[in-house]
């Protein structure tokens, strides 16, 4: 089994899907530590996607073009934090990407780029109460699950599990980067919203993935 | 959640635009990408300026846009940092051929949107520099944080640079210029009430009748502590100090004394709050030599003032009395 | 009630203190009775302007203190007409020796205070002459009523009449200026939400989170009618309708527009009303040639705004256009 | 039975004490239908009448002397409508009480005379839902008590009483001059402050003179 343009497409689809149904939770997590926006600025950010995907004379030819798109378009719309580190993370798992269709191991590579390119963007590394707390688990998940020869579907699933624990997991943490750290203590408490957003883009890559099995 | 705006996704092009219309002798709003540039455009030669963040801090930083200040101002949507698209376009805008300092509040998605716009904008021939601004002494500079945040100091950053540039500087000189206010000015303040950010439709954070929030941000974040309800004076002062000691004032020392609204407060209780901030400072022997009161870096309809304190000699002094003509500032 | 005050009973004198220390360079205040004049005096052979009324409405009338506009403004008690002991020396303190202009807001308290404070000063040797403001068309100009009220078109007498002074006219002109301004200027005023007057603790009406009062005045008094809440778009017209109609503008008309926040209303906002204020009046074919877009007249932390339309003409706009330094308008 | 000096410092004093009893009471009344300061800036013009009263080095010679001073007390501390409009009404009573010690006739004339004051100033006439709806029935009540031989204090008595029926009358009113004529017919259904405080003030004067007696 392998994962090809099309579910790219799906995955973007319903990740705009649960981003807007999950709206007003993400900015209500970002209102208790944060500025409130989350939510609406990833709202925002993948309708752009979709409508952009909608208006395309071709149908993209590879997972990478797909993510690209999302990239250019997140970097381009959303704004805040979260646009410029989505952004990333979509562009460099792009290029890992970049071919027809993903095996197990492709799909490990893209969700490693990806939370590379968080790193690379926002410097945090984990335990500091931000998406990467939600990566990490998801890209351990990811290897393990793979190196037990799992296909990409079940990568994606062991690596939704993962980002959900994760997420879950910043709740007890005190923030030390973003806008939550300005809070000192007073940030431990409360799930961090983009480990939040992040579970949710996973949980809609594996289920596309699961759709295209 | 009572707003005088129409559809909520539509409050900042709206008002960018009617600030347009207002002020067309000062500037020229560019609609899509949208940024607010001097009208006339770029001036040859000279340093361009160009600031940007959320939207919510109204008159910052479109209404320094003007002779003597900004060449162009980026506004994001509300309390979100606008996106690279935006930003590179108004640097474009902004170079007069003299390369362009960019000035951003010490925020994540400030700090990332507008990196990314410079490499794009040097990517297209544009030598770009950049300044930081983190005058919030709410927040500790170290390990545990994202760093001091910028708030209500980036007016003198902005308007020091921008009579710097003026005069001719090269991009070296105004950045070191505008390093040189970021190193010495700070800034505390507080909220009564907290605002309601429209997409959110209700408030940033719960405070009781008899709670006041200190240490707060400029994004209706909840700040570092919540105290009792006191006198202006006794608060004024939990303002003021660690101000005047985190800049490590000494007697003889000259300053600009900033009181600014956080946008619901009266002018009449910032004037208050600047008569016992002025006190503190004179007890210290520290001399206000400029003064500036009013709503300049705000929160929506916040209810609050912060006290900002900039050190002042005579080139700062004089890059401050310096000619501003933009719609916030003027003289 | 949160405030930023300390006793409710010292805000005006600790709020006008720190309004003098702040602006030294502008005004001179005069504790005991309380008034705000000209830094350096009455101006020899010039027309003395003198202005006044309750505590609340900042900057009016003390921000508008400076050449080019007012010499004198007498603040009282918080929405409380100040009293003749106040009145009658700040019109000895603005008479250069050419007559002195008061000009008053239509409310009978400010009617009867200045009228005997008039009686005084002429007593002293002053010649008065006074003109009342009543640009409010909310209230019906009728036997059944105190007369229409006095609102933020009292910045467009104060500005034009203060300029025509400023140039040399005599008592008579000046006077007439400022009753031609008043003759063709309008308002109407909405709030969102109530004010608190620091004396009375608690809101000065009570408004349900899905109404709002339209055809407020600017003492927090209730207005004429209450609506449900609605855009911004449909709100401003709205007040302007009334106000253009109240003019009886026409096609060709060119006028002052002038959007003014209540005090606890963010920027953006108003701007969103002026964008609208402006379409409306395009509309009609009428040019918006000068704009003024803020908080100019207001009712502490009242959230609201009212639209002003000035119709102009040459003589009109170029005495808008003249120079003034005060601490809340400059140009 | 007359009534002296110093039952006129009784009357200030009573009336301060009475202002400052009921000052939350006019403030609501006036935050109803006007802005909600009468009670306040009453109350600081009796304290600041008060504070002069103890200054003086002489007590005053004559009832005259001592509404002189609430006149000029009151017009330099009171501001809005109430001042001038009370500052008259007792420098124009003043006049009338220039005498050592007044009869029935004299308290008449002091009362004609402060209601003359009011309505110079205010131009108000009865049933405009203003203080001449307190003043004009409690004159009206003085007249006819002393027509029928009552005493002084018997004749503020009735005074006090006839200010009592008119504030109540005001309630129903619709304002059309002062503060409240701007509310049109939403003043209805409250009582005029003004009318209020003048009962208040006349009651005062009441309890003062049967105290005399
Ligand atoms: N330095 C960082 N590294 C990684 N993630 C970060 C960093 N700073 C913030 N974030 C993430 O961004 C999220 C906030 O995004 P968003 O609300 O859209 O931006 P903003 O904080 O500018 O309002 C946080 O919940 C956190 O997960
Ligand atoms: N024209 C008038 N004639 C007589 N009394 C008046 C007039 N206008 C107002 N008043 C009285 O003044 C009272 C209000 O006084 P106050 O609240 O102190 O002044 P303001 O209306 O200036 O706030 C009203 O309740 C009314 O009784
Ligand atoms: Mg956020
Ligand atoms: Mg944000
Ligand atoms: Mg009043
Ligand atoms: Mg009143």
């Amino acid at each position: 089994m392998t994962l090809d343009a099309a579910w790219a497409v799906d995955w973007v689809r319903r990740s705009a899907a649960t981003v807007a149904e999950h709206r007003d939770e993400l900015v209500e997590l970002d209102r208790q530590i944060g500025d409130g926006d989350h939510g609406e600025n990833l709202n925002r950010g993948f309708a752009a996607v979709v409508a952009k995907l909608d208006a395309l004379e071709q149908p993209p030819a590879t997972p990478g073009d797909v993510l690209r798109l999302v990239a250019t378009t997140l970097m381009s719309t959303v704004g805040g934090a979260a646009g410029p580190l989505y952004g990333t993370a979509y562009l460099r798992a792009s290029k890992a990407g970049a071919t027809d269709a993903l095996g197990a191991a492709a799909v490990v590579a893209m969700l490693e780029s990806a939370l590379e390119g968080v790193v690379a963007r926002g410097k945090a590394s984990a335990g500091e109460k931000t998406m990467v707390d939600a990566w990490t688990p998801a890209v351990a998940a990811a290897v393990e699950a793979a190196d037990h020869g799992a296909p990409p579907s079940a990568v994606l699933a062991a690596a939704a599990l993962g980002a959900r624990d994760g997420a879950q997991a910043t709740v007890p943490l005190v923030a030390t980067k973003g806008r939550a750290s300005y809070l000192g203590a007073r940030s431990a408490g409360h799930m961090d919203p983009g480990a939040r957003s992040s579970q949710l883009l996973l949980e809609a890559a594996a289920e596309a993935a699961a759709d295209a099995d | 959640m009572k707003k005088l705006i129409n559809d909520p996704q539509d409050v900042v092009a709206e008002s960018v635009e009617g600030f347009g219309l207002a002020h067309a002798d000062v500037v020229a709003v560019h609609a899509d990408p949208l940024f607010v540039a001097r009208a006339g455009g770029a001036v040859r030669g000279k340093v361009g300026l160009v600031s940007g963040g959320g939207s919510g801090h109204e008159p910052l930083h479109a209404g320094f846009v003007g002779v003597g200040m900004l060449d162009a101002a980026v506004p994001g949507a509300v309390f979100t940092s606008p996106t690279p698209d935006q930003i590179a376009p108004a640097i474009a805008a902004a170079d007069g051929g003299a390369g362009v300092l960019t000035i951003v509040k010490n925020y994540t998605g400030d700090v990332l949107n507008f990196e990314t716009a410079a490499e794009l904008a040097e990517a297209d021939g544009v030598t770009v520099r950049q300044v930081l601004v983190n005058d919030d002494v709410a927040v500790e500079d170290s390990l545990y944080t994202a760093g001091r945040r910028g708030v209500a100091g980036t007016v003198a950053v902005e308007k020091i640079a921008g009579a710097a540039a003026e005069r001719g500087d090269d991009l070296d000189a105004v950045a070191a210029l505008a390093q040189r206010v970021v190193d010495d000015v700070r800034t505390m303040g507080l909220a009564l009430t907290a605002c309601t950010v429209p997409h959110v439709g209700k408030p940033s954070f719960d405070l009781a009748d008899d709670e006041i929030e200190i240490g707060i941000g400029i994004h209706g974040e909840p700040g570092r502590a919540r105290v009792g309800l006191e006198g202006a004076d006794a608060l004024t002062e939990k303002l003021l100090t660690p101000v005047a000691d985190d800049l490590a004032l000494t007697s003889g020392d000259r300053v600009l004394l900033l009181v600014n609204g956080m946008g619901g407060t009266p002018a009449s209780e910032l004037y208050v709050v600047y008569r016992r901030a002025r006190a503190l400072l004179s007890e210290r022997g520290v001399e206000v030599t400029r003064s500036l009161v009013g709503n300049y870096v705000t929160s929506l309809e916040m209810q609050g003032a912060s006290v900002t304190v900039l050190r002042l000699d005579d080139e700062l002094t004089a890059l401050w009395d310096a000619p501003v003509h933009t719609t916030a500032l003027r003289w």
